[in-house]
């Protein structure tokens, strides 16, 4: 009876295994595929190279930036503020460029401040939460002001005369291929190494139970606090590649990306509780977002029905993605 | 050698006094046994060495190197390994990440070095392989196990630091008699490592069977150390709970039978195989055998937690379906657990909302007045004897006796019919059981029945009219009148007297 | 003493404090700041705020990571659909108000059951259907609103009764209730209980998942009356993104009242003063004539003292 | 096909918006797809594709990427900001596509603006302003969105005129971000902030809001400034202010349009029609200023329209081969 009792155990553990082995993004995969096909099929020239690339150049900000949560949440925090970060970053980086005429050295350091700048912010964000004990959500809320406040100190209104040259860098080619696509190769390559990484297992063992991570003597705190610092970083070049696209210092760059960065992040089958998924999944998650967009234009879905199909197909894939996940997920951190 | 000392070690949560002086020392090679009532500090002890708990004062020493300001991580460098009693596993990384966790070998980079980290693994798993079901692998999530291999991953993770000073925290309690077996053997050789060993358990015959030394705690700090050998079992009690309970209670008014007030065919659930039973009115049922052999499972399922599968449940005389705790309710059951911070109290709310939840839930008028039932509770919390401030401080400022007698107070401002009572009894000083024992024989007399689960063997014979043994979710045995003794019970509950169990 | 201080630091008699503070500093740098007219006029903008704060508090305190933030939508969904059933009619009014509690009641209902069955965490469950209302209220108009306020509405939000206009009668009424939902009633009990020990509740007889389900009912309930009234306020809708703003400053009262996220603590005391201190800090940082930056920067740092106060997280090292 | 010659199949005209909150874009789009009627009855145009949604500026930029992923000939956008779209406009001009910006206007040397002039707009009514208050007195402003070209243009503009008059002190300006209730409730803050106030300069729906929130405060002593909308008409109707509305017509889209139809039809603009801070700016005349003179004429033709109308207008065919050689 007993022997039984495993034999079952195990059964229900294989089947479990299949749909928890990291494997989330499979599904998030096939529904981008799908969602290209579907857009190919009325408009062919959608999957050519060339759109393609233009369409990464556009995407790469919310995949970075939902990259970047990823870290945050599978850390069993979350970052409200990565929008208004992309804003600081942005006016940071133009200003310190701006001053320095633009020159070549200029946009090194300036590029180099902006990363600073997203840095700091992702530090204190993360002592905040770590350290200080703050919850995050409010907390990176109230942050994501403070943001939003220094950017429009630094620079109160758009502009700033970014040359068309920081364009043609982004746009352009670097050793034989475009320079966005050797980003999303970095990306996998990224992924996989976090994977492979001892610091990938701790920080999800900091979301999926951060009492037993700590009894266990993991650096909790630590661990948190680099979430934060990673996830800024990503942030930082999301904030590179919007001032790419847009060659404009803009304090209000960015809005919308934090909300959207968590939702590609769900969408991704990155668990928002903490401690289950990774970042692939989130840049499947992101180009899905994006993709029910330009699904929605090639379809000529009238304007009304764009953002009602948006909010469907959202809520549906998490719908779908909870049922999965249900079946198969881990007793809740805490059934109190 | 003296291995690791803890000297006057002092802790407390709030208003509770969990460590009030505590001295310990541990040598190498040596199992030391910690003993204690629920709730003396005995798990505390074991975190402030790790680290956990931070102490309001003493010193932790280890090999004479003065521990400051441990943290589990200090304490794991300098040779501390701790199997907590509550387990330290993250559900949602595999067995093997766990086991590993915070000691993966890395490269430079701090990418695994995954040949070094599963010749690792391998050689920890190779001992256990046999306990764990055919096909498994390391690669299981920890959350699809079962409670005992999730505690045997919990030891491997401690094997797995090679740690100088090993804590085991009542690592038995979910353990079958093969695993604890193993276990023992891996003490054993731990043992002849030099390896010094501290080990919890409740069960006496463990502690003698592998205890080289005692430590006996009450009210959180020591009240005696010796060796094994030199100790008897009545010593150990003695130690453990004092002068005080010298009083041997016996419930006094026997059971008249009535009418059946509930009575079950064939039940069976999920963790709960083809019970049948009857209660009376006036009569206290006792669930007793070894501990998790499906006693929790069977009140449950009675109050319509957990789901019944087959078999009929009758409440004087008629046929009744609980699928939910509310339902339960209706028919006048009630639940007490002893595990109250997780099945009973709602620590931050006030003792008031702890009082009346259910008294409200149950009102055909969905308002109130708290004044009202501020009124309406006195002669319950005479009753009780609660000491409290004011009803509406939270009840996280009572004691935990006290915080019982609110959960207590819970059902019977509910007039309860029936009241199914899970162990609780647990982490309550022995006045406070007395009056318990006293409330229950007069809720008894004024025609409720009680069915009573209870781990402390002593607890259930002074209070059952009959008490049925569990055994992997069935009633093995039915004892009552001359049968309810130690020895019979003991013995129901290891199978020794079952002609089914011979065999194997 | 340690008792006492807990007691000085009791939210709502922080958060009043802090109003009382805010009130004393705009009067000294701008008098007037504090004279009743004023007062009143700053109650007036809390109000919405404050009423949409209710219904985000029970889904707060009911825990399990309660938020709601579908609430904004919400709102522009209650004036859209107010001002298109009403078409400024007086007779229309009463149906206008019935046909945006059952229709935001609906939506609510439908954030419960994503949560409860299909495990979707409140955060993006809520988030997808605020798109869906933002969706249909742009569907409902075709991006271009459609009736208005009746004359009457416009009177019972606008109208003063010895100089205070209806809408400050209409909150107060709606926190009465709140508060005796909370304080004197089952639901309210139950969803304490519910918010501070799940499974207990569950073993006390609270019935979980409808308790859940009509706690997300309830708050985009009361967030659709809140934009009713807001269409009384407005006469009529001129922005299909109106109650967006309410969104997170709902999430914000909330805790700045004292209601911790984590659930089974505060209460709509603290979150109606909570309301009440966002607008006057608002309203101050405006007197001041602090550029956009500053008021940012200032409103930034309050909020992370008040979390500092008490929006922290269990200690992992006891 | 190039310019100058008719498509066969007709000429596709592509329009990106970025920003649906409010119904004065949803006019916007609106009209842009009437004036194209006859157009495409013609065969000229075969059809206008719509890119309307809430997006930021990379948004815009993947709008306008779709359009010509579409095949769009002509792409008209209500640019979010002056500067961020130049790279994609370009990419757009090198493969031979028309880009008008329109509302706000483009730096882009690729792109030309068809546009009223924000500052002058504002400066309409600033001296308005100025008039009734006789040169003297204490004002307040209520503006847009912090950093928005329109915004800024706009305050230029008043605040010249403001400076200008010696006698006008302004207590404070605050942004309300063009939202009708915040306009409410940022007046009300205002009145009870500074009693003394004597004029009030405030535009698009959030000069319904101010002059609500001054009425029911019980002060009409106060002048303020507001847009030709339909709603803000009633009300001016119902409480009989002197007032002044400027309007800022939906209608420079289908100006844009009527601009584009020129040069698909390979027509050359004039030499110096083009101005502009960037230099490569139609401006179009500002259709009408409604104040108390011409009010009734102007309440009577738009009794009809719901309030969120705005008093409309664009340059007719006519109109827009003046600017062409
Ligand atoms: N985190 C905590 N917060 C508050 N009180 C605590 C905490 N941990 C332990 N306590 C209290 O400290 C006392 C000692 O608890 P401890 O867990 O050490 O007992 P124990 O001897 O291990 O009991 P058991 O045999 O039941 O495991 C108890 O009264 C308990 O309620
Ligand atoms: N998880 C917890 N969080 C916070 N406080 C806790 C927790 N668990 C227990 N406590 C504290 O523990 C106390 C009650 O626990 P405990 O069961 O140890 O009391 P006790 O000392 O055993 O009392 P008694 O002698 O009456 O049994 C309360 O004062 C409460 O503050
Ligand atoms: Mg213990
Ligand atoms: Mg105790």
């Amino acid at each position: 009876m007993v022997k039984q009792f495993f034999s079952l155990a195990g059964a229900a553990s294989g089947v479990k295994m299949f749909f928890l082995k990291g494997e989330a993004w499979r599904l998030s995969f096939l529904v981008m595929l799908a969602l290209v096909a579907v857009i190919t099929a009325v408009q062919p020239g959608y999957i050519l190279p060339y759109n393609l690339l233009v369409k990464l150049r556009t995407w790469l900000p919310l995949i970075l930036a939902a990259y970047g949560q990823t870290f945050v949440i599978l850390g069993g925090g979350i970052d409200l503020s990565v929008g208004t970060m992309i804003a600081l970053v942005n006016v940071t980086a133009v200003e310190v460029m701006a001053a320095g005429g633009f020159s070549p050295p200029s946009i090194v350091l300036g590029l180099l401040c902006g990363i600073a700048a997203g840095l700091a912010a992702g530090a204190v964000n993360g002592f905040c939460v770590a350290y200080l004990r703050f919850q995050p959500i409010i907390t990176t809320f109230a942050t994501g002001i403070i943001w939003t406040g220094l950017a429009l100190w630094i620079r109160p209104e758009s502009g700033g005369g970014v040359p068309m040259e920081l364009y043609d860098l982004y746009s352009g080619q670097f050793l034989f291929f475009p320079l966005v696509v050797w980003v999303v190769l970095a990306l996998f390559g990224l992924s996989w190494v976090l994977k492979k990484s001892s610091f990938g297992v701790h920080l999800k063992a900091v979301g999926g139970n951060a009492p037993a991570a700590f009894e266990t003597g993991l650096p909790v705190a630590r661990i948190r606090l680099s979430s934060y610092m990673i996830c800024s970083v990503f942030v930082s070049l999301a904030s590179f590649c919007i001032l790419g696209e847009t060659i404009t210092g803009n304090p209000y760059a960015g809005q919308g990306y934090d909300l959207e960065s968590i939702s590609a992040v769900a969408l991704g089958g990155t668990s928002l509780a903490g401690g289950i998924g990774g970042p692939v999944g989130s840049v499947f998650g992101a180009a899905i977002l994006k993709l029910v967009n330009d699904a929605i234009f090639f379809l000529g879905i009238p304007v009304n029905f764009q953002r009602l199909m948006q909010g469907l197909i959202l809520v549906g894939a998490l719908a779908a993605g909870g049922v999965l996940s249900k079946k198969n997920r881990g007793k809740s951190k805490d059934e109190s | 050698m003296t291995l690791l000392s803890a000297q006057s070690i002092k802790k407390r949560f709030g208003g509770v006094t969990a460590l009030s002086g505590a001295d310990f020392d541990l040598r190498s090679g040596e199992v030391h046994v910690l003993l204690g009532s629920n709730g003396c500090g005995k798990s505390t002890l074991c975190k402030v060495i790790s680290g956990v708990v931070r102490p309001d004062s003493g010193t932790v020493r280890v090999k004479d190197r003065l521990l400051e300001d441990i943290t589990p991580r200090l304490s794991r460098e300098r040779g501390v390994g701790v199997v907590y009693q509550e387990l330290s596993l993250v559900p949602s990384l595999s067995v093997a990440q766990n086991i590993l966790l915070g000691m993966e070998k890395v490269n430079g980079l701090g990418i695994l070095r995954d040949t070094k980290n599963e010749e690792a693994l391998e050689e920890i798993f190779s001992e256990f392989r046999d306990l764990f079901p055919r096909g498994f692998s390391l690669e299981t999530m920890v959350h699809a196990l079962t409670p005992d291999l999730q505690q045997l991953v919990e030891i491997m993770k401690v094997l797995a630091r090679d740690p100088e000073i090993l804590i085991f925290d009542e690592p038995t309690a979910s353990l079958s008699k093969e695993q604890i077996d193993l276990f023992f053997g891996i003490l054993d050789r731990l043992k002849a490592k030099e390896k010094g060993i501290i080990f919890i358990s409740h069960k006496l015959e463990e502690i003698f069977r592998v205890g080289d030394r005692i430590t006996i705690m009450r009210g959180g700090k020591h009240v005696g150390c010796s060796t094994i050998s030199s100790i008897t079992r009545d010593e150990i009690v003695h130690l453990m709970v004092g002068d005080i309970f010298q009083s041997e209670y016996r419930k006094s008014s026997p059971y008249r039978s009535g009418r059946e007030l509930l009575g079950g065919r064939g039940l069976s659930g999920r963790s709960i195989r083809e019970i049948d039973f009857s209660l009376g009115q006036g009569e206290i049922l006792g669930l007793g055998g070894l501990q998790g052999q499906g006693q929790r499972a069977f009140l449950l399922t009675l109050f319509g937690v957990e789901p019944l599968h087959e078999g009929t449940l009758e409440r004087e005389g008629r046929a009744v379906s609980l699928k939910s705790p509310k339902q339960a309710m209706r028919e006048s059951l009630a639940y007490i657990s002893g595990d109250r911070k997780k099945y009973g109290v709602f620590l931050i709310r006030s003792i008031l909302e702890n009082l009346f939840i259910s008294r409200v839930i149950l009102n055909t008028m969905p308002l109130f007045r708290r004044k009202t039932l501020k009124g309406s509770a006195d002669s319950v919390i005479q009753d009780l004897g609660l000491v409290y401030d004011t009803l509406d401080r939270p009840v996280s400022t009572l004691s935990g006796g006290n915080q019982q007698k609110v959960i207590i107070g819970r059902w019977l401002l509910n007039n309860p019919a029936v009241i199914l009572m899970d162990d609780p009894t647990k982490g309550v000083d022995v006045k406070t059981k007395k009056d318990l024992y006293e409330l229950m024989e007069r809720m008894c007399q004024a025609g409720c029945s009680v069915i009573w689960n209870s781990s402390d063997d002593q607890e259930l014979l002074q209070n059952a009219d009959r008490v049925l043994v569990f055994r992997e979710g069935r009633v093995i045995r039915e004892l009552s009148g001359k049968d309810l003794n130690e020895s019979t019970l003991y013995r129901a509950a290891l199978g020794v007297d079952d002609p089914a169990e011979e065999g194997r | 003493m340690k008792q006492h201080i807990a007691r000085v630091l009791d939210p709502t008699v922080l958060v009043f404090s802090l109003c009382l503070v805010l009130l004393a500093i705009g009067q000294i740098v701008s008098p007037g700041f504090a004279a009743p007219r004023q007062i009143i006029n700053m109650l007036v903008v809390a109000s919405f705020l404050g009423i949409v704060a209710a219904g985000q508090s029970l889904v707060v305190i009911g825990g399990k990571n309660g938020i709601d933030l579908s609430v904004g939508n919400l709102v522009t969904f209650g004036a859209i659909v107010g001002g298109a059933v009403m078409r400024q009619q007086d007779q229309r009014l009463m149906l206008a108000l019935l046909a945006v509690l059952f229709f935001s009641f609906l939506v609510g209902l439908l954030n419960g059951t994503g949560v409860v069955f299909f495990g979707i965490p409140p955060l993006v469950m809520t988030l997808g259907m605020g798109i869906i209302v933002a969706a249909t209220n742009r569907f409902i108009t075709g991006g271009v609103p459609v009736g208005g306020a009746s004359p009457l509405l416009r009177i019972l939000v606008v109208g003063r009764i010895g100089g205070v206009p209806g809408i400050l009668f209409w909150w107060i009424l709606i926190a009465v209730l709140v508060l005796v939902l909370l304080h004197n009633s089952r639901y309210g009990m139950n969803l304490y209980a519910l918010g501070s020990n799940e499974t207990a509740a569950k073993l006390s007889g609270v019935s979980v998942v409808p308790m859940r389900i009509i706690t997300f009912g309830l708050c985009s309930l009361l967030a659709g009356l809140a934009g009713f009234l807001y269409l009384g306020y407005l006469g009529s809708v001129y922005n299909i993104t109106l109650g967006d703003k309410y969104t997170l400053a709902s999430v914000v009262a909330v805790v700045v009242g004292g209601t911790a996220l984590t659930g089974g603590v505060g209460g709509y005391r603290g979150v109606f003063f909570g309301a009440i201190m966002l607008q006057l800090l608002e309203s101050l940082l405006i007197t001041l004539r602090m550029e956009q930056f500053g008021r940012n920067i200032t409103f930034g740092v309050v909020l992370l003292l008040l979390i500092f106060m008490y929006g922290r997280d269990k200690k992992l090292r006891m | 096909a190039g310019r100058g010659e008719a498509k066969s199949e007709g000429f596709v005209i592509g329009v990106s918006n970025p920003w649906v909150g409010s119904e004065w874009r949803t006019q916007m789009v609106d009209r842009v797809q009437e004036v194209a009627q006859p157009y495409i009855r013609e065969g000229f145009i075969k059809e206008v594709v719509v890119q309307s949604f809430d997006v930021p500026l990379e948004g815009q930029i993947d709008q306008i990427r779709n359009l010509i992923s579409r095949g769009a000939d002509v792409i008209l956008v209500n640019p979010a900001d002056a500067n961020a779209l130049n790279p994609v406009i370009r990419e757009a001009v090198q493969r031979g596509i028309i880009v008008i910006a329109t509302d706000t206007e483009v730096s882009s040397p690729d792109a030309i603006n068809v546009a009223i002039d924000q500052a002058e707009w504002a400066r309409i009514s600033a001296r308005w302003l100025v008039d009734k208050l006789g040169d003297q007195g204490k004002i307040v402003a209520i503006n847009g969105i912090s950093g928005h070209p329109a915004n800024t243009a706009r305050v230029r503009g008043y605040t010249e005129v403001f400076r200008d008059a010696s006698g006008i002190e302004i207590l404070n300006q605050v942004n309300a971000d063009w939202d009708n209730a915040l306009g409410q409730s940022t007046m009300q803050n205002l009145l009870a902030t500074y009693p003394d106030i004597n004029g009030v300069w405030v535009q698009d729906g959030m000069a319904e809001g101010a002059l609500r929130a001054i009425r029911s405060a019980g002060r009409d002593d106060i002048y303020v400034t507001g847009e030709a909308r339909v709603g803000y008409l009633n009300l001016w109707k119902e409480t009989g202010i002197d007032g002044i509305g400027v309007a800022n017509p939906p209608g420079c889209m289908a100006s844009a349009l009527e601009v584009a139809v020129q040069l698909l039809k390979g027509r050359e603009l004039k030499d110096g029609v083009l101005s502009g801070p960037f230099g490569n700016t139609l401006y179009v005349p500002v259709p009408v200023v409604v104040t108390n003179l011409n009010f009734d004429t102007v309440y009577n033709e738009y009794k009809g329209y719901p309030d969120y109308y705005s008093v409309d207008g664009h340059i007719t065919p006519a109109q827009a081969e003046q600017f062409f050689k």
